[in-house]
């Protein structure tokens, strides 16, 4: 029975709200520091960091840019290889079983500890990279699809087994779309682990992309240009998080939550 | 069209077995029109899901078009209890979704979207083609569902209560159509309702179950000559009768079986 | 796609893919110099540079043929070879005098070897400083086992050391400059170094892949030569080295750089060393493998000398 | 209409199943270190692994009993900490919106870079593993939860609401129950980000874990005790997740999927 | 009780607006059985929800007990259309659910537990109080529901279409049980539904309302002394007769309306 308020309602604060809250957090790490009096070499002010990412923006972005690219190509990679592996594991209850303990395997490998193992088989160049996001973000792709697709309501199924629909028109024209919302939840844990995905491939053997600035802000001792290129990476994972969010009300105008 | 020989069915659940049907012999003949009538929670559900071929019978054989039923068939309909409408599909989509089903349509798509707008505005849905189902209320997602039973011109339809949330005045409409339809193209039906008065009048032959475990108590032929109304009309009396037989033989039961 | 290593690019160079030992620190411009002053182009060949990331890595990099060249401390190439038959091999020295120290900050109460005695120093495990303090230790006579090792990556050292959280850190002399840069009040750091006691230890070596060294001697001892004279520059001009590193890595810090390469010199090159630059000299390699299995850092007679360097590649006056 | 088989009905199959599964991604891991003679430094032989698992086969477990006594710390404060967060996220558009994005960035930050931090913060005890821990798996608890708990269907709040329940009914009573299964898919993410979680931590300042025996393995190039250590924690995610599935079998009968 | 002066309803969908309820004016006093008939999708579950406070009117107030509703209240139970059963609770525990939303309940738990085994064996449940929804059909699914709306005793019952699912006899039964209610604990009830016949046998006044936009027809006043019955009794031609005016009522405005 409640009335829409403005904070809720309109689309203006929809994307002011953020934007206070991000200010928010900010002026909070900006206090910490002051107030904790935490030394710069261990967490530099707010402002440090604004200040060197103004150094050199072009430089920075240009970066951002390199582990962008890796982030969408290696997650778009793991969206392309797990849905259909979802849609085999939900079909097939053996197939479940067999898989599912080799992707855990797979999936509880420490990333940073096979990044020279790609590198050795695949190079310096971009794979390395993309395979350790797809790595890193395959699998709750996998899990929030498979439980999806598992949780559409059985007299749905029952309707789809009633029209005769083929096993291929049960999973397309009624789980996929019944699993979207749960779906999309997979896609937002895993774009993140999607964007640190790229930093650990890019830590061993790379010479453009964030990870490398992390990694060669060490040589240096500058503990401001490293998190200068960790506030990019959070500025584009939460772009990436909200661009799948919008893309969800897009997509998903049906399932539009109610509160 | 329809046989089922010594059919039960025994539901196995955490707190114990449920008989829900016994020995159910019937034979429906092509193009005949039968009604199903019995107390609530009697088997009437689980019976039509036994001939749609969702279920598998405990015990004896169920054939359709004199062949064995090993899964959902082609040429029969299912109307569900509840409307089971997909969410993300607009009205006329969701009618239109058996056809999209089956690709082997033998019309093609255009002349089925004709006859969906056709079957819509038959139940007063026009204007509401473009409207999700959350949209809609109880009774009009109801008489969504019988669109799309109705979309393929079926050899059998099987339904269950198909019209227990409509008005008196839509259930007298579409009782009319209903007979049309079953003279017209001499379409099996099977139909269940809680109206003992719709079950005279649309039946052929009343198929009246006892309670729990649903038994066949006895099978009333209707000679009243069709197309026959719910509304008032000339055979008023008769159609009284029958109900009060069947009136009784439902009450009966229900005093002989409680044991 | 390894289709472009040991090809012939357009412009009649050999293409070449050279490992940094860690990262792209000031210690490691020669590589840089000899880039951008045509050295390599000389030799025949065109060279990518790659940072790489530890000892381990640049020799699995190389035995897995990603790269042609890289950097490694000695020591560690042998415990490697040691553990497991990677085929690469040792062709020169960058350091003849090992970097391997024991760093802590002016204050903290180690100012020599005796005061570590009852201490906890990090450092990342199995490197260099780790492994060869049972050896160091017995050279300034305390007791190995008065002093802990907590082992954390590098990049967290110099951040350990400055919260005082530990109060010595293994580190390669060179880091000093990092590290006082790294502490807030700029203290000045203690650095307790194993080549001044133990002076028979090497510092970084050049390492290739053992089939380029068998099939290809001529190209890898052009490549070593050209590298090595970039090494040369860094020692007369530590300065100017710097900033052609500065050049290639824009986030370099000059200073910081330039200290680096100044403290280098004397071990690429010190005082009584005669030989030429890159030498490598079989006894001490002996010696090296001796120490190393006296310490348990490695079974007794799982390495030669052979298994470690090419000696017919290292360099000759 | 499909009869179960042994194979998809026992629970001997259950459990026999994905050890057959694990088994084939093992010969396969052998026969690729055969057929492409993969050497031994890059990727050593399961029987090497296993050798070296049984050259010291105590000291491994106490090992792992470390790491998993840091992965279930971690992982149970992640669950006090992340699913009331989730509840504030619910219940508030307006505190949605400001405290997303702060997840976000936190979730963001490459947990390899931040990681001497938290030893500098907290010593070199348990305190920052455990902390790595909560950081690497809360986010996909958060989220799932909060993603579970809005998807509950109108009709279901609707009810709660005409009951006159509290906000906090509605959430512990409907929301929190109908969301148990998008929650235990949150869970099913996170625990095998918690086991990585504990790894990355004990990668500084430990002496003790499997994180501390890979990074000492890497520094002497004993790949094979780094596989062996992988391998470990690869059996102890498995059954970590296992267990949740369990668990979600005990405490959510109702929401077996079907297929 | 109740009273609505100028309530209208309009909803804002995608694809349009639609005037649910317009210009409606109704008091029903303490007490009073009304019945609301209509032809499906008129508004009659709209009108519920607003005077259950789960809908803000558009337009209009709406009142009970001389408070203006703006939120649910403690002492009006509703009976929605579909049965709204939580799914992982048994039976008895869905009946019980009010009892334990309501904390300031007058009687004893134990109390509402006999009082809710005797509901369930009233409305023919005795023996499923353990089974979860799932393993119900549809009716008792429905009388679950209706027990669920009785256990406390509500002051003000709205009941939208709460037979629709049940057989003759159930019904018949069940409207005996309800108005013993109304005339014992003197509740006052609104109560939809599409039969004629029974709107007249329960009622004190049957409201008629004009298809979309629904507006108030009639309102029938119904003299018959109580209690009545569905069956056959010595009312049988004035329930006829002012049957087929409200037949009649609801004809007429099909012509009328539809523009
Ligand atoms: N959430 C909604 N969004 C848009 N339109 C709605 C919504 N809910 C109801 N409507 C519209 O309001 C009108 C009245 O709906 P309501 O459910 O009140 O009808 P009803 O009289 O209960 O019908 P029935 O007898 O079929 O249950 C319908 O035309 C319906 O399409
Ligand atoms: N999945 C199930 N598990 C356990 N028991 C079930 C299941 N489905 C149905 N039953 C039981 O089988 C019996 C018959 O159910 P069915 O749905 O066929 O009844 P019905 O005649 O359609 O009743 P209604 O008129 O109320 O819809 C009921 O007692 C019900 O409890
Ligand atoms: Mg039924
Ligand atoms: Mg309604």
């Amino acid at each position: 029975m409640t009335k829409r308020s403005w904070l809720t309602g309109s689309p203006a604060a929809a994307v002011i709200l953020p934007i206070i809250g991000l200010a928010a957090a900010i002026a909070l790490w900006w206090l910490a520091t002051v107030v904790f009096s935490i030394q710069p070499y261990l967490l530099p002010t707010p402002w440090d960091v604004v200040v060197k990412f103004f150094d050199q923006p072009g430089a920075l972005l240009s970066e951002t840019g390199t582990s962008l690219l890796e982030t969408i190509e290696g997650f778009l990679l793991a969206i392309v290889i797990g849905v259909p592996i979802a849609l085999l594991i939900v079909r097939s209850v053996v197939l479940e079983r067999l898989v599912y303990p080799l992707l855990l395997m797979v999936n509880s490998i420490p990333k940073v500890a096979i990044a020279p193992l790609l590198v050795v088989w695949m190079g310096f160049g971009q794979w390395p990279k993309i395979v350790m996001v797809l790595l890193m973000c395959f699998f709750p792709i996998v899990i929030s699809t498979a439980q999806g697709m598992k949780s559409t309501p059985t007299e749905l199924v029952e309707l789809m087994r009633s029209l005769n629909a083929t096993r291929a028109q049960e999973f397309f024209k009624l789980r996929l779309r019944y699993a979207m919302p749960q779906i999309f939840t997979g896609f937002k844990v895993a774009i993140s682990l999607a964007v640190i995905g790229a930093v650990i491939g890019e830590f061993v053997g790379a010479t453009k992309g964030l990870g490398y600035v992390i990694q060669q802000s060490g040589a240096s001792a500058d503990t401001t240009l490293a998190f200068a290129a960790i506030m990019l990476l959070s500025v584009m994972s939460i772009v990436l998080f909200y661009g799948l969010v919008l893309l969800e009300h897009l997509l998903l105008p049906w399932a539009q939550e109610k509160r | 069209m329809i046989r089922l020989d010594g059919v039960g069915q025994v539901f196995d659940g955490r707190e114990g077995r449920v008989t829900a049907l016994e020995k159910i012999d019937l034979h429906v003949r092509g193009g005949e029109f039968v009604t199903l009538i019995g107390r609530s929670g009697c088997g009437k559900s689980t019976l039509l899901r036994l001939i749609a071929g969702l279920l598998p019978p405990t015990s004896g054989s169920v054939q359709v078009a004199e062949e064995p039923v090993t899964g959902p068939r082609r040429d029969v309909s299912f109307m569900f209890q509840r409307p089971a409408l997909l969410p993300w599909r607009s009205v006329l989509s969701n009618v239109m979704l058996p056809v999209e089903i089956d690709k082997g349509s033998d019309r093609g798509k255009a002349a089925y979207r004709d006859r969906a707008h056709q079957l819509l505005e038959l139940v007063g849905l026009q204007g509401f083609e473009r409207r999700l189902p959350h949209e809609l209320s109880g009774g009009m997602q109801q008489r969504v569902s019988l669109c799309r039973s109705l979309i393929r011109d079926p050899q059998v339809m099987l339904m269950d209560e198909p019209f227990s949330a409509l008005d008196a005045l839509t259930r007298t409409e579409l009782s009319e159509e209903l007979q049309r339809i079953k003279m017209e193209l001499a379409t099996t039906i099977v139909f269940v309702t809680h109206s003992i008065e719709e079950a005279v009048v649309l039946a052929d032959r009343v198929v009246v179950l006892t309670p729990r475990p649903g038994r066949m108590r006895e099978v009333v032929d209707i000679d009243i000559p069709r197309p026959r109304s719910l509304a008032q009309n000339a055979y008023v009396t008769e159609v009284a009768k029958i109900s009060a037989r069947l009136h009784a033989l439902l009450s009966e039961k229900d005093s002989e079986d409680r044991r | 796609n390894g289709d472009d290593k040991g090809g012939q690019a357009d412009n009649g160079l050999t293409k070449v893919n050279y490992l940094t030992s860690f990262n792209t620190f000031g210690r490691e411009a020669y590589a840089y110099v000899a880039l951008d002053k045509g050295y390599f182009k000389d030799a025949g060949f065109d060279v990518k540079i790659t940072p790489g990331s530890g000892t381990v890595d640049v020799m699995k990099l190389v035995a897995g043929g990603q790269a042609d060249y890289g950097i490694g401390d000695f020591t560690a190439i042998v415990i490697t070879l040691g553990k497991q038959k990677l085929p690469v091999t040792t062709v020169g020295m960058i350091h003849q005098r090992s970097l391997a120290a024991i760093m802590s900050l002016k204050g903290y109460g180690i100012e020599k070897p005796q005061d570590l005695v009852g201490q906890t120093i990090a450092d990342q495990p199995g490197s260099t400083n780790t492994v060869m303090f049972p050896v160091y230790a017995k050279a300034v006579n305390i007791d190995p086992k008065s002093v802990t090792f907590l082992p954390s990556p590098p990049p967290a050292l110099p951040k350990l050391l400055a919260s005082g959280k530990v109060k010595g850190i293994g580190q390669f002399v060179v880091g000093e400059p990092l590290i006082k840069k790294a502490d807030p009040s700029h203290r000045d750091p203690v650095t307790l170094a194993y080549g001044d006691v133990l002076p028979q230890l090497y510092g970084n070596a050049i390492i290739t892949r053992s089939d380029l060294a068998k099939d290809h001697p001529d190209q890898v001892k052009k490549f070593t030569g050209a590298l090595l004279k970039g090494l040369q520059d860094t020692v007369d001009d530590p300065a100017g080295s710097a900033a052609i590193l500065k050049k290639y890595v824009p986030d370099t810090d000059l200073a910081v750089a330039t200290s680096e390469l100044e403290i280098m010199k004397k071990y690429t090159k010190p005082d009584t060393f005669k030989g030429p630059l890159g030498d490598v000299d079989l006894e001490r390699v002996k010696t090296i493998i001796g120490l190393l299995e006296q310490s348990n850092a490695m079974p007794k007679g799982s390495v030669t000398p052979d298994d470690v360097v090419t000696m017919s590649l290292a360099p000759k006056s």
